[in-house]
């Protein structure tokens, strides 16, 4: 199969081999579990449970809200003793409405029918059915599948890719699945073919995973799914590059891949559908790797959502050094955690614990226009003028080259000779931007308040003023009246 | 009323010295500065139009109207120009030879229209006579400066040529400070001017602010670039 | 000579005459730059600047007769705005960019006089008579006049609480003149 | 609390002194072959020019009180100097190196802002500024004399050469391309002119009169290659300016031999060879992207040959080289990489409606 | 006067710009009047100036005055005569020699007998600190061409010590010199070609000056 030329991305050192050999490891049931009500893109959950009520494994805790969002399940069996605001994972280590549930420790599943042939659903009852298990996009973009698949069929997609490209140095997870549960993927893969209508199905793997390829083909021969290599880079994972790769087309920069006929999910999404349609399952946990120099036993495990990262840690035998920093997700994307004590959610692929030698060096000299960022840019970006923009305080120039195309993957960080937070600046310029177009739109509806009440009060003043005038017209009126009957009266007299 | 006076020459020399504060008039600044006779000279050639045709347009500024202001100022200024021009030609005619290039280059000098609108339109003939002068001499005095670090720099004298510029009575003034200086041919040529102007600019505002910084009972913590 | 005078005569009429047509043909009605100005005023009418309410403001600003930094509801991001439209080179930095300020109700405080309630510009505070009040958040400009006319200092203005909605990266201060000398 | 980095928590194992420290390595063969060549007072104009560098930004940066250890250890001042030294003429007197070492450190980039700031390539402006102020010390040539050989100054006699002005007899010497510029206003043929002196293998090897570091093309070739396979530079300025010189220089000649030279000429002699791999692939002073490096180079070489053809100068390289770093805001404002998804002109690509097919 | 009502009205812009033209054209009408006379004195007393300066010495009459037009190699090439008692004593003209940076214009003054009375540079574009020791200011080369004439040195020494002639060349510049020297051998040349109509008495004088400004402006 011919690959696509692709351009931008970096190869920066992979470090896979810490944990990509260990086999996946159940974690043993945690005492406590917390589920943040919002691990999606989209409205958050909201809660249907009450402080000390007894759930069982899957049972629904948070339902949906609005067409872009997802429910949220009990991970375990046991009691909710809190509902309330809890550390998030999250760089402002702010807390988010999160359930916290105390194990009962049988970690016994609500009793569901379950079809026993899923392909004889409709298409819209798988879609149903995903959205119902509160599946969202395992690669890290935690959008809700549901509305992807229909908004595909409606779209009439015809090419469906599984993005197996785990380009995020470290991190396993994926590859730990495509070895291990290949068939089950290619179930889950065909559910999804089969709920879009697709036509041609591929999945994009990195050819430095052979494994997976291997076990991957095995267990999509004879199906219509095509397994293909794909070249080892990052970002890889990047469902647009993954696009680019196998069909050579790109996404309007204004549109969505379902706009080229093409739908993109990532393996673990794939294995998560079939588990949600064959056996009614919900979401309710994922594989995390977790990896990094400090860390003394690097693995995978398969996590129930809601545990907390310093379990996890605890698990893979603690650190053999201290830890310059700890990373939720990949080192090129993922967040840095100043407390391990946050939940995995279901858009957590791994947890790291660095060294400061794997980090590298971060003291930021002069950009010395080398362009170097702008090599490695997969999007095509002039990262060091729009950081140049937004250091000058000029983030709306950044804004017209490009800074809302940039998809935050840090390869222009990554190779900068200068170590100048180049992603850094563009997150700030874009909270800047969001932030005062918030601000406009208070402006807009203040203003129009200010006008009311302008209004209001006019009104109130002149309607005050036209009934004081009735009044004098009819105090007048009466007075004359008065002074017409006692003329009268005295001509009466008279 | 000589509170004025004072405030015009302050401010003219000074504070908004035209070549050092309002970065005006380059085009000559940068022609003529490579000596700083030739600077006096034009300085004070410009100084003559200067008074001459602020004077002038402030008398007649309640006739001008609105509409026909700026040619009516601009063939003003020109003709005093030309006039000023066949003048040293005739009667200063080695002057002429030094400066004869750039006399007209007066015309282009976008101070002397600058003060016509900014002062002369809007004040009374003596005020605006004054600040033509004033202004004048500042840009005489900018001129003169940049010529010398100019001169003293790519030819190592000074005042060279003062003779034909003031008579042979002022030959006195033309120093030979570095003897067998080799030159710095960078300065004499327009980079030179560029280079010698900007200096001078920083030049100011350091003192500028030191001055203001005296002046004021608390210091700025700041430094001075940062 | 004659020739020059009266070639030259008859040119300065004649353009005379066009300048002079033009100015009536090109005559610039009104004043387009007060209504861009109102634009980015905030438009609460608060009236803290001194003029009466954001137009007369707009207008004062267009005549040069205040200062860019008049606004104190909008901050340094207005001041930065009205320096960029008048094209003048403002020194805003002694406007402090106020961290977004919001009028709140200290519920143990009030005793539900309703004076806040009326002067508020854009009707921003609910409650009746003897009731306690409270702020609608999004409609509050945080003008303060509320803060002015409470008897009991229970309307205060404070700074919004920020939320993981709002929260967005700070600017990355490691920077090429970092290396400044204490 | 601490501030939590952003990410990408891994960075790649590079850095500016890194660069420069490999662009130095790479200029180090050539180097020592001029000092070679030139003898002592080549090795004084080079120390001479880096220490004026080091004490020229450490002043600057003292009167701008900012720290002056991490500007100075970057790394920029030196190879400025370094390259500045590998353009002037090995005998040149001491104050030729320190006044062209000030200007490019103070003026052509601590004044614009320090390094990444400067429009114009420091060394390059610096050498220009030289050119128009001394241009009897800038084109006085000296024939080579390696280390060692008869004619060759000793250290003492160096030290004289640098600092006192005294200049051996016999030594002075025409580089090739003012010489045939000289010989061309005689009215003398260029075949003429060359015979005798113009080897293309001593061309090649370096040894002929000319700069302290530009006469030995292989290995300032030698060392552009390392720097590519170092990725340190693209190949697309460097290949650009040789194709803008040797094009126009093989069509001209092939029209009118006797008055156009011809392609290994122009390529081996003067600086062309450092200025295509080490002058015109200074990153601050180009453009980003490598198509705009493709006609910076290419405009780079033009101009070259243009002026070394017409011009009133025998070596147009440095001028070059200033009118195209001049360019480079409009090249980079006209020639942007395309954003993914979106025309060359940044308009998103239409979402064309798909139709079912069967 | 009423200015303000005035000044709304449209003709009196055309008035108002007319009459300004007017009188400032007729105060440089008048100013032109007043110096001509004075500017057209200056001009032939710089003339005069540069002739002297190539041709030391006493004459009687007004050589601006006396002046032939001949062809030259290139072109018409005004010729200035110097007599004593209506004898041509020495002649002056200009000759060009091309330089490194474009041509250099020099005065050349010759005697009866074919020496040459002086040379002096009056334009050139050559490179400050380089070219331009040709100047008498900048150096003392130029003096060198006095008393020389065709035959001496020889025709095959007229050049600059490089090309194996006479005259010395500047360190740094060998172009400059070599221009010159080729220009003032040319010049000679010219005068040995036309020496019988130059220096023929009999040439009846004519009026030249105002028509000729060749050489006329400094």
């Amino acid at each position: 199969m011919k690959l696509f030329k692709l351009r931008g991305g970096v190869h920066p050192e992979g470090w896979k081999g810490l944990a990509a050999e260990r086999a996946i490891r159940v974690l043993p049931l945690p005492e406590r579990l917390f589920v943040p009500l919002q691990q999606h893109v989209g409205a958050p959950a909201q809660p249907l449970i009450k402080v000390g009520e007894h759930v069982l494994k899957g049972q629904i805790i948070g339902a949906s809200q609005g067409f872009i969002s997802a429910p949220v399940h009990a991970s375990t069996s046991g009691r909710i003793v809190a509902i309330g605001d809890y550390t998030a994972a999250h760089p402002s280590g702010l807390a988010a409405p999160t359930v916290t549930i105390e194990s009962d420790g049988e970690d016994r599943w609500l009793e569901t029918d379950s079809p026993s042939d899923p392909f004889s659903l409709l298409p819209e009852e798988i879609a149903a059915a995903v959205g119902a298990a509160g599946i969202v996009g395992l690669g890290g973009a935690t959008f809700p599948s549901a509305v992807k698949l229909n908004l595909s069929r409606k779209n009439n997609v015809r090419t469906l890719i599984i993005n197996g490209g785990e380009c995020e140095p470290y991190i396993t997870c994926d590859d730990r699945l495509m070895r291990e549960r290949a068939s089950d993927i290619i179930e889950g893969v065909r559910l999804i073919r089969y709920a879009v209508g697709a036509v041609d199905v591929m999945v994009g793997i990195e050819e430095n995973k052979p494994a997976a390829l291997a076990s991957m083909r095995a267990a999509a021969a004879g199906t219509e799914v095509q397994v293909i290599a794909v070249p080892a880079m990052y970002p890889m994972g990047w469902d647009k590059q993954m696009i680019r790769a196998l069909t050579g087309r790109e996404v309007p920069a204004d549109g969505r891949s379902a706009d080229i006929g093409v739908l993109v999910h990532n393996v673990a999404t794939a294995y998560a559908v079939r588990d949600a349609v064959r056996f009614g399952r919900p979401l309710v946990s994922r594989l995390v790797t977790v990896s990094g120099g400090a860390v003394a036993e690097p693995g995978n495990l398969e996590v129930p959502i809601g545990t907390l990262v310093e379990t996890l840690f605890q698990y893979c035998g603690g650190f053999s050094e201290k830890p310059a920093r700890m990373v939720l997700g990949g080192p090129m994307m993922g967040i840095e955690l100043f407390t391990a004590a946050v939940p995995v959610v279901k858009g957590t692929s791994g947890v790291l614990a660095l060294t400061a030698r794997e980090i590298g060096s971060t003291q930021a000299s002069p950009c010395i226009r080398c362009s170097s960022c702008v090599r490695a840019c997969p999007v095509g970006l002039l990262p060091l003028e729009m950081a140049a923009h937004i250091r000058a305080g000029d983030s709306n120039a950044a804004v017209s080259r490009g800074l809302k195309d940039c998809i935050a993957c840090g390869c222009c960080s990554f190779v900068c000779p200068s170590h100048i937070p180049l992603v850094h600046y563009f997150n700030f310029a874009k909270g800047e931007l969001m932030e005062q177009e918030r601000g406009k739109l208070k402006q807009e509806a203040t203003r129009k308040l200010a006008d009311e009440r302008i209004a209001r009060t006019q009104r109130i003043e002149r309607e005050r003023q036209e009934a004081a005038e009735k009044r004098k017209a009819a105090r007048e009126a009466r007075e004359f009246a008065a002074k017409q009957a006692a003329l009268q009266t005295t001509t009466e007299v008279a | 009323m000589s509170n004025i006076y004072s405030r015009i020459t302050r401010d003219s020399l000074w504070n908004n010295n035209i070549v050092f504060a309002q970065t005006l008039g380059l085009c000559p600044t940068m022609a003529v500065t490579s000596t700083a006779t030739n600077g006096l000279g034009m300085g004070l050639a410009t100084t003559a139009v200067l008074v001459a045709s602020n004077m002038l347009i402030s008398s007649i500024r309640h006739a001008v109207s609105e509409e026909v202001r700026i040619p009516v100022y601009i063939v003003i200024i020109a003709t005093l120009v030309t006039l000023v021009d066949v003048s040293i030609n005739a009667w200063a005619h080695d002057l002429y030879k030094v400066l004869g290039l750039y006399i007209a280059l007066i015309v282009a000098n976008c101070a002397v229209l600058g003060r016509a609108e900014a002062y002369a339109a809007k004040n009374p003939i003596l005020p605006s006579g004054m600040d033509g002068l004033m202004m004048g001499l500042g840009f005489t005095f900018a001129l003169t400066i940049i010529g010398a670090v100019r001169e003293i720099l790519g030819t190592g004298t000074l005042f060279a040529d003062a003779h034909l510029l003031l008579g042979p009575a002022f030959s006195f003034m033309e120093l030979k400070l570095i003897p067998d200086y080799k030159g710095f041919l960078l300065m004499i040529l327009p980079p030179g001017g560029f280079l010698a102007v900007g200096f001078l600019i920083a030049g100011k505002r350091i003192i500028d602010r030191r001055s203001a910084s005296v002046a004021e009972p608390v210091p700025a913590a700041a430094p001075a670039i940062s | 000579m004659i020739t020059a005078l009266t070639s030259l005569t008859i040119l300065g009429a004649i353009l005379g005459l066009i300048l002079g047509v033009a100015a009536r043909v090109f005559r610039v009605e009104g004043n387009a730059l007060v209504a861009e100005l109102v634009d980015i005023l905030p438009g609460s009418q608060c009236g803290q600047c001194g003029f009466p309410g954001c137009a007369g403001a707009a207008q004062a600003l267009a005549e040069g007769r205040a200062p860019v930094t008049l606004c104190p509801p909008g901050g340094r991001a207005v001041a930065i705005a009205l320096a960029a439209k008048l094209g003048v080179d403002a020194d805003v930095s002694g406007v402090q960019d106020s961290v977004p300020m919001i009028a709140e109700v200290r519920e143990e405080l009030c005793i539900g006089c309703t004076r806040c309630f009326k002067v508020c510009p854009t009707d921003a505070i609910m409650g009746a008579a003897q009731q306690i009040h409270s702020v609608f958040r999004e409609a509050c400009t945080a003008c303060g006049k509320c803060e002015e006319v409470c008897p009991t200092e229970s309307v205060k203005l404070q700074p919004v609480p920020v939320t993981l909605h709002a929260w967005y990266w700070n600017k990355p201060v490691t920077q090429t003149m970092q290396t400044v000398a204490a | 609390m601490n501030a939590i980095a952003h990410s990408p928590h891994a960075h790649a194992p590079i850095s500016v002194n890194r660069v420069m420290a490999l662009v130095m390595l790479a200029l180090t063969p050539a180097t020592l072959f001029g000092f070679w060549l030139y003898g002592w007072p080549a090795i004084n104009v080079w120390v001479m020019s880096l220490l004026a560098a080091l004490l020229g930004e450490a002043l600057v940066l003292r009167l701008q009180q900012r720290a002056v250890r991490p500007v100075l250890m970057d790394g920029s001042g030196l190879l400025t100097a370094w390259l500045l030294a590998l353009s002037l003429p090995p005998w040149a007197p001491w104050w030729i190196a320190v006044l062209g070492s000030l200007f490019a450190v103070i003026i052509s980039k601590q004044l614009y802002g320090g390094l990444g700031q400067n429009p114009f390539n420091p060394a390059m402006a610096a050498r220009v500024m030289l050119l128009i102020s001394f241009p009897m010390e800038m084109t006085t040539w000296v024939a080579p004399a390696p280390l060692g050989s008869i004619h060759a100054p000793g250290w003492l006699e160096g030290l004289a050469v640098t600092f006192t002005g005294s200049q051996v007899d016999g030594m002075a010497s025409a580089s090739l391309l003012g010489h045939v510029k000289t010989e061309f206003t005689r009215g003398i043929g260029l075949e003429q002119a060359l015979s005798g002196y113009y080897a293309p293998l001593d061309a090649l090897l370096g040894s002929r009169a000319g700069s302290l570091g530009e006469t030995a093309a292989l290995f300032l070739l030698a060392g552009g290659l390392f720097l590519m396979f170092k990725r340190i530079i693209t190949w697309h300025a460097p290949v650009a300016m040789l194709i803008g010189v040797v094009v126009p220089a093989l069509i001209f000649s092939a029209v009118s031999p006797a008055h156009y030279a011809g392609p290994l000429y122009h390529l081996l002699s003067g600086g062309l060879m450092l200025g295509a791999f080490f002058i015109i692939t200074d990153p601050v002073t180009s453009p980003n992207t490598a198509t705009g490096q493709f006609i910076f180079g290419l405009g780079c070489g033009l101009l070259t040959w243009i002026i070394r053809t017409w011009g009133g100068y025998p070596e147009g390289v440095a001028f070059a080289v200033m009118l195209m770093n001049a360019a480079t805001p409009i090249i980079d404002h006209y020639v942007k990489p395309r954003i993914y998804g979106r025309n060359r002109k940044g308009v998103s690509m239409s979402i064309e409606p798909l139709k079912k097919e069967s | 006067m009423n200015f303000q009502k005035l000044r709304g009205e449209l003709y009196y812009q055309a008035a108002l710009l007319g009459g300004v033209a007017l009188v400032t054209t007729a105060a440089l009408a008048l100013a032109d009047r007043a110096t001509s006379s004075d500017i057209a004195a200056a001009q032939a007393r710089d003339m005069q100036q540069s002739l002297t300066q190539v041709l030391p010495g006493e004459y009687d009459n007004d050589l601006l005055k006396d002046t032939l037009v001949l062809n030259g190699p290139n072109g018409e090439v005004t010729v200035y005569r110097a007599r004593r008692a209506g004898r041509v004593e020495a002649v002056v003209f200009k000759v060009s020699g091309n330089g490194y940076a474009g041509p250099i214009d020099c005065m050349m003054g010759i005697d009866r007998n074919g020496h040459i009375t002086g040379v002096r540079v009056i334009k050139h574009k050559e490179t400050p600190g380089l070219g331009d020791k040709i100047e008498p200011a900048k150096g003392h080369w130029i003096y060198e061409f006095e008393g020389k004439s065709l035959g001496d040195p020889p025709a095959e020494k007229w050049g600059v010590k490089k090309d194996g002639g006479v005259f010395d060349q500047f360190a740094g510049a060998t172009i400059t010199p070599r221009g010159v020297v080729k220009a003032v051998k040319g010049g000679l040349d010219f005068f040995d070609k036309q020496r019988a109509q130059m220096l023929d008495d009999t040439v009846p004088l004519r009026e030249t000056f105002g028509r000729t400004t060749e050489g006329g402006k400094p």
